[in-house]
């Protein structure tokens, strides 16, 4: 096993700042690019609230926004929420900063890809970024793109701006492709000497698992891309009827992977969640290995459901049972989950800081998103709540809490091991109650709206009679939208402040078990004194044999290892 | 690395595919109905990609894994032909 | 500002699997653009089946050349893996004379495919002409820019064995040929979706 | 939840809200379970001085059957939904039974152009009528709706009917609906169709079979 020179060298700025091959730079670069974008989509998120509460006045710090402009709200909300936030933070920032880590590896298996791919999102970002200021604004078809409205700029009046919104798609697939093989090619063949796939820390798992899904749905997609993007430049007709060209199709693609899409930002949600869990339960998780293979169940499975969002689209009737059983049945293998999430906590010796509490949110979020799914799941009452606020709540609550609340639970984890800092303990937990109240206070009545059949994308409620009794539902979502984008205030001072301030933190600050808290904090380039030699599984908390809680993958103490 | 490893006779297996195509443009004008046809070409289209991939990509030679890796994706574009068949070639 | 880092020279050092680390990640890649052409093959087969008249129009193909582009491709797969060979004897003319072969063979295909669409477009049959024309700039024109980023790697490659860059790395040759194998598999299904279903009817 | 559900009038709505109920009961057990067991051990298992967590892995079957048994409830549960539903999805949107009435409804930005056959029942005679945003339908009878788009993908939502169903260009869907009760509902588009999307509406009026005949004499009066 060799271990690699170790050479002391000095880099330039920008080899350490800009054009880094350390992954853990390229993490934080990814963080960057997604804490950006989340404060655009949150932006955008109050200025549609704002629309729907009060339609057609002005938005206070904005104006004016109708109709036109709020499709090309809800577009780029949706567009820069899945593709420019929950990837980058969740995959990008998490998933490279914590794979070698965790698997005692030295770097990414192709570390100049891996800035390739960095850089390529950048370039997707900036072309992004362009599309709001080309004539004609933004795109406006919906974060789905459906044509034929989005394969003909009459249709929407938009010219450029969904242009440019398909090639920061394609090169945003095109980026994560690239990480994809990083994430892949890491576990399998960098692990440390000892650390079998089934010793493998479960949110590497759950990584390995997203950058599969993405890549094997991904493709078809694309190919369905430049169809879309020859439709509205060179005048084909792939997706126009009038042309002998089918709109179905486009739907098809964009849901084959845009179903997979959603386990994409899940599972690595899912998996900080399960890394948590253990740590601050002192416990084991319940049921490693079952959790494994229903990762693996859950991902073969999510290939077979992706018509479910096109039930009523048109799409032959007879393919809606076999997708609405394959849907419901789904939830069978992410139940298991659930219930050993809950089963790591009886018999543990809990403690409640922050991560821990965003964990616990994520798991108390994430269910609701999970049951008030096999409503949508469920052919039939899909008729009415199809395009319903039914709809928007139930996948806010499924990734709303695999983004924000997991992305912040691992963000206050693995924040000392990122930045050499603690983060302030009364701040984070502030910053989690009035996340975890104010986001319900959203999207709960939002299920109200949605059972009350209010439709998605539109612009105006009040323009409907059966829709107008609802309006206070509207207004109080709007209100608890701003105060939390308002209650995301201390989580920017805490993140600034104990950047330079903050606490110095030790190696292993919560006493956790996997490799990434064996190096030093922050580690340096090449992460490890001497690469570790692993001799058990992740959560070996509270064992009997040792006098400590924790039990440290890579600690050659114990005389019979624990496979 | 290995270096030891097994080429097969590669200049053969060219002369296979070459034999294979003109046969498949050799069908076209056969007298045969239009299913056998397609059958025949797109048999020897699939002999010949399994050909190339088991020699030239070596394939005969990989791990097991690396079979999944090319076939699995298979698998799942063939799904989405199946979904694709009732809602886009029969409506 | 600057800082010390200390390198890590040995990060490819373990391979736990057993499979070399580059082909591993070649073979992720590959298993990507599997599903990619697998759904844009699927999108044009199933539109075919879906509407009529394309035999008429996929008549107006030229078989003999789309024949000889396929004996091209066919031959450059074998030039690829001779290249390889010789990589693995350490024989540096060997993978000079045939990777400048198959970077030959690979611009050869594309400079007919380019007269080949040059005489469509001046017949008349432009993308837009009609949906099975749509579906045959696409997937040629998609198939094409592969083989170009194909001709560019092995160019590269060429270079550097020319250079005398490639000695201790001559796995390079091995991933570079995944790819261009991968690229000829694709073209062996084109062909006879494109230039041959057509004769016998069908739809 | 589902009181905030619009009146149901179609003769198919009550099955359609009666999975409603049925999935909200199941999910609502869940929920109270899940949440209630998560309480519960974080009261219970708070960290206290000189208690230490339980060591179990969780991986052996009998261990594993804490949370493979609940499951395996998931799954039945899971298979009850999708049967009762399978029957309900057959009746809104398998075959349309016999129709006394075929309407065909054509949406485009932003309007629905409701097109009646006239009293000769067929479609592209002299006698055909189209009305711009209002659909005239008799009570209590089986009314079949033939969907099409002039331009991009509208989706026809009755939303006190329960009945939504996407209009594509290019294609030509069947739906249908019996309505149980007179009255005026709206008509509005369900699928994002540009800037005029938001008040596209259209009204659905359901008359009593004596004011439905006026209004049809009044339309074709020579019939």
């Amino acid at each position: 096993m060799s271990e690699g020179v170790k050479v002391e060298e000095r880099m330039s700025f920008f080899r350490t700042y800009v054009f880094s091959i350390d992954h853990k730079m390229i993490a934080k670069q990814y963080l960057a690019i997604g804490l950006f974008w989340a404060i655009v989509g949150g932006l955008l998120a109050y200025l549609l609230r704002w629309q729907l509460a009060y339609p057609d006045t002005e938005a206070p710090g904005w104006g004016f926004i109708g109709p036109e402009f709020y499709n090309m709200l809800v577009t780029m909300h949706g567009t820069i929420m899945v593709f420019f936030v929950a990837m980058p933070i969740l995959l990008g920032a998490f998933g490279n900063f914590l794979i070698p880590l965790m698997v005692g590896a030295r770097d990414m298996a192709f570390p100049r890809l891996n800035m390739l791919s960095v850089w390529t999102l950048a370039l997707s970002s900036l072309v992004l970024l362009i599309s709001f200021f080309v004539p004609g604004g933004a795109a406006s078809a919906g974060w789905t793109g459906y044509p034929p409205l989005s394969a003909k700029p009459i249709y929407t009046g938009v010219n450029w701006g969904l242009n440019l919104w398909i090639l920061a798609l394609a090169l945003e697939f095109a980026s994560f492709l690239m990480g994809g093989v990083n994430f892949l090619t890491t576990p399998i063949n960098l692990r440390a000497l000892g650390l079998s796939m089934f010793r493998l820390p479960l949110l590497i798992w759950m990584q390995m698992t997203a950058a599969i899904l993405f890549m094997l749905s991904v493709g078809p997609l694309i190919a369905g891309a430049v169809m879309l993007l020859l439709d509205r430049v060179a005048g084909t007709s792939f997706y126009l009827p009038e042309g002998g060209g089918d709109p179905i199709l486009w739907q098809h693609l964009f849901w084959f992977f845009g179903h997979p899409e959603v386990y994409v930002i899940l599972m690595p949600g899912l998996g900080i969640v399960l890394e948590i869990f253990p740590v601050f339960s002192r416990k084991p998780i319940f049921g490693y290995r079952p959790i494994i293979y229903s990762t693996i169940a859950a991902a073969i499975l999510s290939f077979t459901v992706w018509a479910h969002h096109q039930f009523i689209s048109g799409m032959d009737p007879r393919l809606a049972m076999p997708f609405s059983i394959t849907t419901i049945i789904i939830s069978v293998p992410f139940a298991l989950m659930v219930f050993a999430m809950i089963a790591t906590l009886w018999g543990g010796s809990i403690s409640f800081p922050t991560p821990m509490l965003f964990a616990l949110g994520t798991l108390a979020i994430f269910l609701i998103g999970g049951l008030t799914g096999i409503f949508n799941g469920s052919a039939p009452v899909d008729i009415y709540i199809h395009d319903t606020y039914f709809v928007v709540a139930h996948f806010h609550y499924t990734l709303f809490s695999a983004l924000f609340f997991a992305g912040f639970a691992g963000l206050y984890f693995w924040f000392p091991k990122m930045f050499g800092r603690m983060m302030n303990e009364a701040l984070g937990k502030l910053h989690f109650w009035l996340t975890f109240l104010l986001f319900n206070a959203i999207f709960i009545p939002m299920f109200l709206l949605g059972a009350g059949g209010m439709m998605r994308r539109i612009a105006n409620p009040m323009q409907y009679e059966f829709l107008q009794p609802l309006q206070p539902l509207n207004a109080f979502a709007t209100i608890a939208t701003i105060f939390l984008l308002l209650a995301q205030l201390p989580f920017v001072v805490n993140f600034f402040w104990s950047l330079f301030a903050g606490k110095v933190a030790e190696r292993n600050p919560w006493h956790a078990n996997t490799l990434e808290w064996s190096a030093p904090s922050p580690p340096p380039h090449g992460n490890f004194d001497t690469v570790p030699v692993v001799y058990r599984g992740p959560y070996e908390y509270s064992h009997p044999s040792v006098s400590e809680e924790w039990l440290p993958q890579d600690r050659p103490t114990m005389p019979t290892a624990t496979a | 690395m290995a270096r030891e490893r097994v080429h097969p006779n590669y200049v053969g297996v060219w002369l296979w595919l070459v034999a294979l195509l003109i046969a498949s443009v050799g069908v076209t004008t056969l007298p045969v109905p239009t299913g056998v046809a397609l059958f025949l070409i797109f048999g020897m289209a699939v002999v010949k990609a399994v050909l190339v991939a088991l020699n030239y990509m070596h394939l005969k030679f990989e791990h097991l894994l690396i079979y999944a890796m090319a076939i699995v994706p298979l698998v799942i574009f063939f799904v989405l032909w199946l979904v694709l068949y009732p809602d886009i070639a029969l409506h | 500002m600057a800082q010390t880092h200390v390198v890590a020279t040995g990060a490819e050092a373990r391979v736990a699997s057993g499979i070399a680390t580059g082909k591993m990640g070649v073979w992720w890649f590959l298993a990507s653009e599997i599903v990619l052409f697998g759904g844009l093959i699927g999108a044009f087969v199933m539109s075919r089946l879906g509407s009529g008249g394309w035999s008429e129009m996929a008549a107006h193909l030229s078989v003999p050349i789309g024949t000889i582009n396929t004996f091209v491709l066919l031959t450059s797969s074998l030039t690829m893996v001779l290249a390889f060979a010789a990589a693995d004897k350490g024989d540096q003319r060997g993978i000079r004379t045939w990777l400048l072969l198959t970077v030959l063979l690979g611009l050869t295909f594309l400079i007919i495919k380019g007269f080949e669409w040059r005489s469509e477009i001046g017949a008349g049959f432009t993308p837009m002409a009609s949906n099975f024309w749509s579906f045959y700039y696409t997937m040629t024109g998609l198939h094409g820019l592969h083989v170009l980023a194909g001709v560019v790697i092995n160019f590269l490659l060429f270079l550097s064995a020319l250079m005398g860059l490639l000695r201790g790395r001559e796995h390079r040759v091995e991933l570079a040929g995944l790819y261009w194998h991968f690229v000829d598999v694709v073209w062996i299904f084109l062909f006879p979706l494109l230039y041959l279903s057509w004769s016998k009817g069908g739809h | 939840m589902f009181r905030w559900l619009p009146e149901m009038v179609s003769t198919y709505g009550g099955d359609i809200d009666s999975m409603m109920y049925l999935i909200y009961y199941i999910v609502g057990a869940w929920f109270l379970l899940t949440y209630g067991a998560t309480a519960l051990f974080l009261i219970l298992y708070r960290r206290r001085e000189g208690r230490r967590a339980t060591y179990i892995e969780g991986n052996s079957l009998r261990e594993a059957a804490w949370i493979l048994v609940p499951c395996l409830i998931v799954l039945v549960l899971d298979l009850w939904i999708d049967f009762r539903g399978g029957e309900v999805w057959a009746k809104v949107k398998g075959r349309v039974p016999q129709s006394d009435l075929g309407i065909q409804v054509t949406a485009k930005q932003f309007n629905w152009e409701m097109l009646y056959p006239g009293p000769d029942g067929k479609f592209g005679t002299g006698d055909d009528l189209q009305f711009e945003n209002e659909l005239h339908v008799p009570v209590n009878k089986v009314i079949r709706v033939t969907l099409k788009s002039k331009d991009v993908i509208h989706s026809f939502f009755l939303p006190h009917l329960r009945l939504k169903q996407d209009a594509v260009p290019g294609r030509a869907i069947e739906a249908w609906f019996q309505a149980t009760k007179p009255g005026r509902y709206e008509i509005p588009c369900a699928e994002l169709c540009g800037f005029g999307h938001s008040g596209m509406n259209g009204f659905l009026i359901v008359h009593p079979a004596d004011e439905y005949e006026r209004w049809v004499k009044e339309h074709w009066p020579s019939s």
